[in-house]
């Protein structure tokens, strides 16, 4: 069995969009900021499902005007479209929801506009 | 003292990912045994070209309206946040 | 009959679904409808839930695969594995689900009244009606994937809830929180179910269950599972979110949100016992998770004691009360597979367990409705701005005495029974585990005792002259929680035996849930 | 039905009410033995402050914040360290989360090898 | 609102967007696409026209309350496909076989016919409604919050 990219590349490149995501999420304080690190996370999770799915020379799994040959699993891509539409909604809401902090304590700081504690 | 605990456990946790990378299946070649059964009857069973098309409206439909369902819940939420604040008879 | 039993694990999500899609356009044509419309559903929910409860607690174990073209077809004609979607229904998820229904359906009756004065009302009982089917979704799958889209379903929904009051500055951190917290636990679920998928090609809970072998990627999978789950269910150290949630939601989501912290319980205690089961490394990971429950306990409670928010006070007693069940759970998982001590010890500490979370439930969400019933007649959550309101609020005051009496563990309350199994079965295995829940007992009560002068005692405050009953339908609601909690006080050996009891034998077999998948079909 | 026999010191609350109801007739058998001069409407009625005037019912309630005083006190550094660990922001959330997937992961492999 | 220029191609543009939406969404079962990509270009369209005219201008005549009834109805049809095959199974394809998109492909490549897939393109459009509307709405209320104005309940 030869591989065509060694060392597993994609995944590799998965944990370190995962581990720069955290690395934003925890360091950042703007509210901002850490949405586009969940943004980021999220991302790294899409990659790894749509990763799962590739065989060497495959093709897109579609019946129309196909070249025949080997195709790639859909069921991961089926599930790629699925995460992707919860990602875009979570980051919809987070955003309304900074919008509002902002409206309310004038500052997109996470220890600035942070009201509740202990 | 905390800056170097949390820079350990990020790094422990992005090596477990790492190790992970190497752990998994060589990239290219994933078992198949679920995805195979799809790819050959996609055609005889929904009829549909598209066997992505036909996970996600078929075999995982269930899926999809949970994922509309989120999509649902967002807008709503969306546009509810964004409602207009005055109230009919407020209360303190 | 029949044909309804077979569908209603399906209909019992589709349902408030449907009536959630539905709210907006009624909305339109008339308020009274749109109330009706709720409660219907969230009625017939509860009715299709008991209807297939009595099938289940007799029957075993409960199969629907979706989209094939016979409900019991799990497996494709001549073929090894699942394919479809399939929903798997044993006696612990029926269990969660009576949990959820009858909270949903309190909730959504005690909203009448209380969300009366808000605007954005229809928007607030799709969403409410959403986060009902996210928690039944949770529960009732048997699928790896459709947990975390149906997880998702219901942060998004509890996170939009939470911040619904947007007028106060504190609504929309909480949500925030909420929403960040979820979306990082359900992404780390996400990841784990990839991991498994990487390896089995498969994402159904009892065919993964039936390849499982434990390797390394396997532990990686677990460790994100558990604390993703964990995190979600608010447990000490990972529990920071759940007082500022909690507080800022409206009273009825609260204890929706509570029933939505039972869903991600449910979900741990699914991927312990039945996805890895008995090839876990069973004592170190019932350790974590009984270690998790006693600092849960301790921690919780201690900080409870000195909260002056009367909703965060409840919030950090919610965080102590999981502990309970992770400490009863935590000590079956750890002595699974020593049939000896299973029998003597193990099975008595989960169904202790188990009968906690159905009775914290019950007087968690009685005691959060009676915080928002003081919060819609004070304007506040503050303690000490409270007092003397016993002399005005008496229906309140009875079912916050009710509620405090329970969560206390004082007899005869179903708080006591359920603690009570906890304690001895416990005590057996590590003693010291139960003297710190006993402790945790006591500090629950001298908090609560707290709470109650604070706000109930006392002579009449002027401020407060003007101060009402609350009306009829938030009295309702908290009428149905109340008297769930008097019947499980007075008849806690029948809940024993004819639901928790049943709840634990079907996550202890996992042979049973396997076969129900690849048994099946041709 | 009301009695709960899975622990090992059967539970029921129907003989514990029983049990309740009895040594609250009791009680009351003895009450009634007590003193009768009690009247209503009356000055007896009101509160008696070693003679001092009673002050008004917003400064006689006592707010929650000084219930269990002496306790929080005596827990102070116990206290202290847990509410500076509370810091309400998110990103320390966030911190936790990671730190114990790292110890739990660590924690499976180490035992997996032992 | 931006320059003469931009609104001009904007305006002609939009027709493409939207046009090649709709083709993604009615040829989800024969070709990659679907009703959620379709949705997502089609606001990509709605998107175009905010950025350049607007979001109040749009908002005349875009008001939110009718796309969240347009999304409220893209789910119920859904949903009252999924419940269509609640006579066998929920979720079951109860087209496959009938004379409305029932044609069964052959096996292996070919040329693709819109007349199969039964319940599939049906439930395409409805997802696609649903996505358009949804996104929509999401981009027009957000758009009017960064511009300080309240919308309408």
């Amino acid at each position: 069995m030869t591989q065509g990219i060694p060392f597993n590349v994609p995944f590799l490149a998965v944990a370190a969009m995962i581990g720069i995501a955290f690395y934003i999420i925890i360091s950042q304080r703007n509210l901002i900021k850490l949405v586009m690190g969940l943004s980021i996370l999220a991302s790294g999770a899409n990659l790894f499902l749509i990763t799962l799915g590739y065989r060497e020379g495959g093709v897109a799994p579609i019946y129309t005007y196909t070249p025949a040959g080997i195709m790639v699993l859909p069921v991961p891509q089926a599930l790629t479209l699925t995460s992707i539409v919860i990602a875009v909604a979570c980051l919809a809401l987070m955003l309304s929801m900074v919008i509002h902090i902002y409206r309310h304590t004038g500052s997109t700081d996470s220890e600035k506009s942070r009201i509740m504690k202990g | 003292m905390r800056k170097i605990a949390i820079a350990v456990s990020l790094s422990i946790f992005v090596a477990l990912l790492i190790g992970a990378a190497f752990l998994i299946h060589p990239f290219g070649y994933p078992p198949s045994p679920m995805d195979d059964y799809i790819i050959e009857n996609t055609q005889r069973e929904t009829g549909a070209n598209s066997a992505i098309t036909a996970v996600v409206f078929d075999y995982r439909g269930y899926d999809t309206l949970g994922e509309a369902t989120i999509l649902f819940a967002a807008v709503t939420g969306v546009v509810m946040l964004f409602r207009r604040k005055k109230l009919s008879r407020i209360k303190p | 009959m029949a044909n309804l039993i077979t569908h209603s694990p399906i209909l019992i999500i589709a349902i408030p679904l449907l009536a959630a899609f539905l709210t907006p356009l009624i909305d339109r044509v008339s308020k009274k409808a749109r109330d009706i419309l709720v409660i219907a559903s969230l009625a017939l929910a509860e009715f299709l839930v008991i209807i297939l409860a009595r099938d289940i607690y007799p029957n075993g174990l409960h199969i629907y695969t979706l989209g094939a073209s016979s409900p019991d077809l799990t497996i494709p004609e001549n073929y090894i594995v699942p394919v479809r979607i399939i929903l798997e229904v044993d006696s612990m998820s029926i269990f969660m689900a009576i949990i959820t229904a009858t909270v949903s359906l309190a909730a959504a009756i005690y909203s009448l009244s209380f969300m009366k004065e808000e605007t954005g009302q229809n928007r607030f009982y799709t969403l409410l009606l959403l986060l009902a089917a996210g928690m039944f979704g949770m529960e009732l799958t048997g699928d790896l994937f459709n947990l975390f889209v149906f997880l998702e379903i219901a942060s998004i929904a509890g996170a939009a809830l939470t911040a619904f009051r947007t007028r106060f500055a504190d609504a929309a951190e909480g949500g925030f929180k909420y929403i960040v917290v979820s979306s990082v636990a359900a992404l780390m679920v996400l990841f784990a179910i990839g991991i498994l998928y990487a390896q089995y090609n498969l994402l159904n809970i009892g065919a993964l269950a039936h390849v499982m072998q434990y390797t390394m990627l396997d532990k990686i999978a677990l460790a994100l599972l558990v604390i993703a789950f964990m995190m979600k269910l608010a447990g000490v150290p990972l529990h920071m979110w759940c007082p500022d949630t909690y507080s800022v939601a409206p009273a009825s989501i609260t204890i929706m949100l509570v029933a939505a912290s039972y869903a991600c319980l449910y979900a741990l205690f699914r991927t312990c016992f039945t996805l890895y089961g008995v090839c876990l490394n069973l004592v170190t990971v019932g350790w974590i998770v009984i270690i998790f429950g006693v600092l849960s306990m301790f921690i919780g409670v201690t900080m409870a004691v000195f909260q002056t928010d009367i909703k965060r006070l409840m919030a950090y007693h919610c965080i102590s009360q999981t502990g309970y069940m992770l400490l009863g759970i935590g000590v079956g998982l750890a002595v699974l597979n020593q049939p000896e001590a299973l029998s003597t010890y193990g099975i008595a500490a989960m169904d202790g367990g188990i009968f906690h979370i159905i009775n914290n439930a019950l007087y968690k969400g009685l005691l959060f409705l009676t915080a928002g019933a003081l919060f819609q007649r004070t304007g506040t959550r503050d303690l000490n701005k409270m007092g003397g309101l016993a002399h005005k609020m008496k229906w309140t005051t009875i079912f916050y005495i009710i509620g405090a009496l329970s969560i206390s563990g004082i007899p005869p309350s179903n708080g006591f029974a359920s603690k009570l199994l906890i304690y001895e079965s416990v005590y057996r295995f590590n003693p010291i585990l139960a003297i710190v829940a006993m402790i945790t007992s006591i500090l629950t009560l001298a908090s609560f005792t707290k709470a109650f002068y604070s706000a109930f005692m006392g002579a009449e405050l002027p401020e407060y002259q003007e101060v009402k009953e609350v009306p009829k339908s938030m009295i309702a609601g908290m009428a149905i929680l109340a008297a769930g909690i008097i019947f499980f006080s007075l008849f806690p050996g029948l809940v024993v035996d004819r639901l928790a009891h049943p709840a634990t034998a079907a996550l202890i077999s996992q042979g049973v849930y396997i076969n129900g998948i690849m048994g099946g079909g041709g | 039905m009301s009695i709960l026999g899975l622990g090992y010191s059967p539970w029921s609350s129907i003989f514990w009410l029983l049990a309740f109801v009895v040594v609250t007739i009791m009680a009351y058998f003895f009450r009634r033995h007590g003193q009768k001069g009690y009247k209503k409407d009356t000055a007896q009625t009101k509160i008696f402050l070693c003679g001092e005037e009673v002050p008004e019912a917003k400064q006689r309630h006592i707010r929650a914040h000084n219930v269990y005083w002496g306790f929080f006190e005596t827990m102070k550094e116990y206290y202290d360290a847990n509410i500076k660990a509370h810091t309400g922001i998110i990103n320390d959330y966030i911190i936790w989360f990671i730190v114990l997937i790292a110890i739990s992961a660590i924690i499976l492999f180490i035992v997996g090898i032992v | 609102m931006m320059s003469k220029i931009v609104r001009t191609m904007a305006s002609l543009l939009i027709l493409f967007a939207l046009i090649y939406g709709l083709y993604i969404i009615t040829h989800g079962h024969l070709t990659p696409g679907g009703g959620f990509q379709g949705g997502a270009v089609f606001a990509s369209g709605v998107a175009l026209l905010i950025v350049a005219f607007g979001s109040e201008i749009i908002h005349k005549s875009l008001k939110e309350h009718r796309l969240s009834i347009l999304e409220s109805s893209g789910a119920l049809i859904f949903i009252g496909l999924a419940f269509g095959g609640l006579a066998i199974v929920f979720f079951y394809n109860f087209l496959v076989g009938s004379p409305i998109f029932g044609h069964i492909p052959p096996s292996g490549p070919n040329p693709g016919d819109i007349w199969t897939a039964g319940v599939i393109p049906f439930m395409n459009i409805a997802v696609g409604l649903k996505v358009l509307a949804g996104f929509s709405a999401i981009l027009l209320v957000m758009a009017l919050a960064t511009t300080l104005t309240e919308v309408e309940e």
